[in-house]
């Protein structure tokens, strides 16, 4: 078992993690924007508030190793270095984005970062996320597949059909719930007959963890230890982060099923405020470096959003011959 | 004649049936709030969460409880959000609700609607777009309705909601926010018979769901040119009107399928191979299918507009089989 | 909570519990020659050996409460009442069946007895006796459902979809897991992640208990107390009977795949012959009566035979008009 | 040429495509034991259980962690036991593996085969004997085939390993106990080519998996009354051997197809919607469908006998639409 580490002290990675949670956040406050001036059409799911997950998991892996997604998904895709540019045209149905415009929002992926897709099927991606890290322990080449779904997905029969293979089979695969408390516009305890998702994992024989799905480091470390566990061949582990939405479920959601008060207590756990905070209070990083970033940011999603308004619409003609590989 | 929005028409009817009847009750992924499209919105407060259920994400139980509870007598109306997902309950719906009537020997009754919004047009891409309708139709026990209007959409889901066989109810997203007369009173209409949506001599143009407009919207463009076209609305695809279609042929001796759903295996295959058979000799020209094209529905938008069929397909198509038989 | 009753003590429902387990026992020995003899075509499943876990829970329920089954439903569907000509019929392939020849071993069932039916699909029961038992509460009718199905359907998505929505709703059911320790040829630690199934009941904040399946009155304790605290509204249970099928999965199944020493342990734990011994020794139940019932059953089989060999078979034409109610 | 059985012949297919190319590999329910028809029985022992994968009984995961595994570079071949369940998987198959060839931008690349024996006649009833070719010609993406020989049943079968897109393999439970010659040495065939299994110039019949057996019986019979069929087998219906379809009834003029799926929404349907299309003034007479019944499959065999089709109903098919012409 490697060691926790308490917190992290590395400036470059700190900065580095900072920056990809911002670009998360501008990104999808953009994107929010874009769909409210109708500027692009279809839908979207913002992870506005989640950033902390995303960007915790793609930190503890490594070259190799896979993300599989669900439908809020661009904060997985950017963490994993999906260029946002792309993303972004990928929404506006262009040429340009990584599915060529055929995905949108929810079915764009990019093998070449790891990033094995977004999907909009509620829970879909767990079987074939465990069947990817099937392929890696086949093929012997030590990589590790992290899958993520929300608290809803785990309520899904390809969750414990999934589960069951990963942890018979002892993959290499991390089970990572968003736990929001939501599914679209519903409670869990609406839901879900159990307090807490990674209460399930003694049903499959894995180890289940719940971690403050906020607080990148809390992430990080339990993400680490998982993905250890796993590349050393001794299977899955069920994380649950306990974490927020802080946006509607997707583009044109009132929010009428949930309280201004609650959302204001979870704005106080802001992940980006808490690990700000955290690196300058511990003096890891500067109040100058955090700025600097935030600039560089704002103007990569101005050029991102540029990008995908002036790139071209894929042509339609002979569309046919993509459906057969 | 109160003018209404078809979502407002598929929610009158629930509302009546549920007035009507205490066995009726609903089913669903965030129902009580309206669900995706606010069809529902409204309901849990006149009738309580005992009788409008939201459900977990769990398609394959919210069919399986439906067909379990309406084999005790319920009569539950389930929604699956996007026609897409009900590939995840197809078991329950195919290999158990359709069949146990005639498999456990007539004493079973299952009267379940399953309601589901089908159809493209909106960027939603790949997997919340589909028209699945065809699929329904590959195994028998499931009865099919798909509404064009508001009117039909209160008068089909009332018949359903009184049906005591699964009934998938197709409603399309597209429609939702149109308007239409819709008669006051208990409004019922019956299933396995067609609608003539209008009339005409030179072809006939059978049309489902959304579709129904574009062929509304092709006779006009074609009576321009002097061709007038029929244009028939099969309101259910199971039980399906084959006589009104027959009909509507022997008249015109040209026939034209219009459907939302992918070309290959679609509807349009079925009604065209019932037409060949019953109508042989009826025909003077070729039949033709107006159908999606045979490729995933993009989110982009001039890639949907590539796969997803319209108004310009169904002339086209009109043309083309009248111009093959001079 | 109602007291539970050690043993069972009055004469005249152990001699109707044991006249039942016989009843299965001979119904299902006479079916496998049938099969063996070429006299039946299609396929069955024995629940030789298994007895005690239809005829315990039967025995816990009431008038207006239900059992639904799987594949392996004879002795469930036998347990209730059900009527061995008919079912022997049935599996002629005869008019007289109660699925009139259309359903076959495999989808049988009769709802004046309570009985919703046997089914083919692993797992594919367990969704809709979830549904059933909601009738039951929001008629007020102050039933019970019964599920069984066996260790392997404990994989199935439509377990875990279920079982979540039976406890959320606190719906009246309880879900009676047959583990026989092998689903086909497949023994359990080859397809399942955790050891006992009953283990899982925690995932769906549910009590879980485990019985030994081939004692007729420890299955009848459990599922008494289970059904009470259903009809109570206090939710389902999951009680897993641990159990043996001593013969084949299906006809025609040389059990390759375990020893004959394992049979022979099993074998050494009869339910059957537990109860017969129990209540001989409990003196509740006299030589003479034990003789006597088996006599009668022997005769009763014998009928049933003779009356499913001399049934009709169903007409076909006008098949058809029974698709649609 | 060897005489092999259709199941020896399926597994030979897949021993050799095992021991040729490390990456494929088997999952599926009791798969080591050789399933419920003994089709795979003795690979465990020769390529081990990394490779010959027994599963739980999920269908969902068996599909879903095929199309993973694919993703990255294996090449699975999966079991589903009874093709029955594979309705259980159909989202997997159908909204992941299907599509995300197309909707990843052409980068995902799925070489999956699942295999799945299909078929009645054997009394097992509504849920072990359906044939549900056509659902799965419904939504774009998937290959589909049907071999009625055991020859076929290994070229195509090392075909479909070696293609690189979701292949959904069926065999036909009936055709397991069937012999038949079948090439020695690298024997592949190629997907979307027909096989005329018989010659003939009076009518087309175009019958798949099961139904070839008795299109033959058929056309034996008939030759006692000086009519002729020509029995063309599509072995896949996807992709589909239309010009060889075509061109038989260009000859015949009169068309009958065959398939032990059930008639609505069959894979008749379809090619007689494309031979209505596309063939229209060849057509002497009606086209008509020999299928199964629009009824669930009953156990009982008069029953059984009465759903499924046989060689005497495509007799009376082949009479019918050569009499209407007269
Ligand atoms: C199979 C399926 N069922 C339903 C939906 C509709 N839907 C989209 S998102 C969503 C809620 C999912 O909740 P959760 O898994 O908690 O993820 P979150 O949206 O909260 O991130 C639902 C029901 C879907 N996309 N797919
Ligand atoms: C959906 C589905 N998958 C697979 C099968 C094939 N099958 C029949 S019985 C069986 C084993 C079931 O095991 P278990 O649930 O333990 O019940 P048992 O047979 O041991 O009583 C399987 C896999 C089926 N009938 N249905
Ligand atoms: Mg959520
Ligand atoms: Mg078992």
């Amino acid at each position: 078992m490697m060691p926790t580490t308490p917190t992290i002290r590395d400036p470059a990675l700190a900065a580095k993690l900072y920056r990809s949670m911002v670009l998360i956040r501008e990104f999808e406050q953009a994107l929010d924007q874009l769909f409210a001036s109708g500027a692009i059409r279809g839908t979207a799911h913002f992870c506005v508030g989640q950033e902390a997950t995303a960007v915790g998991v793609s930190a503890a892996l490594q070259a190799g190793d896979y993300v599989i997604s669900y439908h809020r998904g661009h904060g997985h895709f950017i963490a994993q270095g999906g260029d946002p540019a792309r993303i972004m045209a990928e929404l506006f149905g262009k040429a340009t984005g990584y599915s060529g415009g055929r995905g949108g929002s929810q079915h764009v992926s990019s093998f070449e970062h790891g990033f094995l897709g977004s999907n909009g099927i509620t829970g879909g991606g767990i079987p074939v996320g465990t069947g990817a890290a099937l392929a890696l322990k086949l093929q012997r080449r030590n990589g590790v597949v992290a899958v993520f779904f929300g608290d809803g997905a785990a309520n899904q029969g390809a969750f414990h059909e999934s589960l069951n293979l990963g942890s018979l089979w002892k993959l290499p695969v991390v089970y990572l719930c968003e736990n929001n408390l939501y599914s679209m516009f519903t409670h869990l305890r609406e839901s879900t007959s159990v307090g807490h998702i990674a209460d399930r994992a003694a049903a499959y024989g894995m180890p289940g963890q719940i971690v403050d799905g906020n607080d990148l480091v809390e992430v990080f470390n339990a993400a680490r230890q998982a993905v250890q566990r796993a590349r050393d061949g001794q299977g899955p582990s069920l994380i649950e982060c306990k974490t927020y939405r802080m946006l509607g479920h997707s583009k044109s959601d009132k929010r009428a099923y949930r309280t201004r008060e609650e959302e204001a207590s979870w704005q106080a756990h802001d992940p980006i405020t808490l690990f700000r905070k955290r690196m300058l209070d511990e003096r890891i990083l500067t109040p100058e470096s955090l700025t600097a970033i935030e600039g560089e940011v704002d103007r990569q999603v101005e050029q991102a959003v540029r990008f995908a308004r002036e790139s071209p619409f894929p042509p339609a003609r002979g569309l046919e011959e993509s459906v057969y590989a | 004649m109160p003018e209404l929005f078809y979502s407002h028409a598929v929610r009158d009817a629930l509302r009546e049936e549920m007035a009507r009847d205490p066995r009726v009750f609903l089913m669903g992924e965030d129902i009580s709030y309206g669900s995706a499209f606010g069809v529902t919105k409204g309901l849990v407060e006149e009738f309580g969460t005992e009788r409008v259920r939201n459900t977990p994400v769990s398609e394959e139980v919210i069919v399986g409880a439906g067909i379990g509870a309406a084999l005790l007598g319920c009569r539950p109306v389930v929604e699956i959000m996007f026609m897409d997902f009900i590939l995840l309950a197809l078991d329950q719906l195919l290999n158990h609700g359709a069949k146990y009537h005639f498999m456990y020997g007539d004493q079973a009754r299952v009267p379940l609607v399953v309601r589901t919004p089908a159809g493209a047009r909106r960027g939603y891409g790949p997997t919340h777009s589909q028209s699945l309708d065809s699929i329904l139709l590959t195994l028998p026990g499931v009865k099919v309705a798909v509404p064009a209007t508001p009117a039909d959409a209160k008068g089909l889901l009332k018949t359903a909601i009184r049906d005591d066989n699964p009934v998938v109810f197709i409603e399309n997203k597209t429609l939702y926010g149109r308007r239409g007369d819709v008669p006051e009173g208990e409004h019922l209409v019956p299933f396995g018979r067609a609608r003539i949506a209008r009339e005409g001599s030179n072809a006939t143009v059978v049309a489902t769901g959304q579709m129904v407009e574009d062929a509304l919207a092709a006779a006009q463009a074609l009576a321009g040119d002097g061709i007038e076209i029929e244009v028939v609305d099969p309101r259910t695809l199971r039980p399906l009107d084959m006589p009104a279609i027959l009909e509507s042929v022997q008249k015109t001796a040209h026939l034209v399928i219009a459907e939302e759903g992918h070309r290959t295996g679609g509807v349009g295959a079925e009604i065209a191979a019932r037409v060949s058979e019953e109508a042989f000799y009826y025909l003077d020209g070729p039949i033709r299918r107006v159908a999606a094209r045979d490729i995933p529905i993009p989110c982009s938008e001039p890639l949907e507009r590539y796969v997803i069929p319209g108004a310009a397909d169904i002339i086209k198509a009109v043309k083309e089989t009248l111009n093959a038989s001079t």
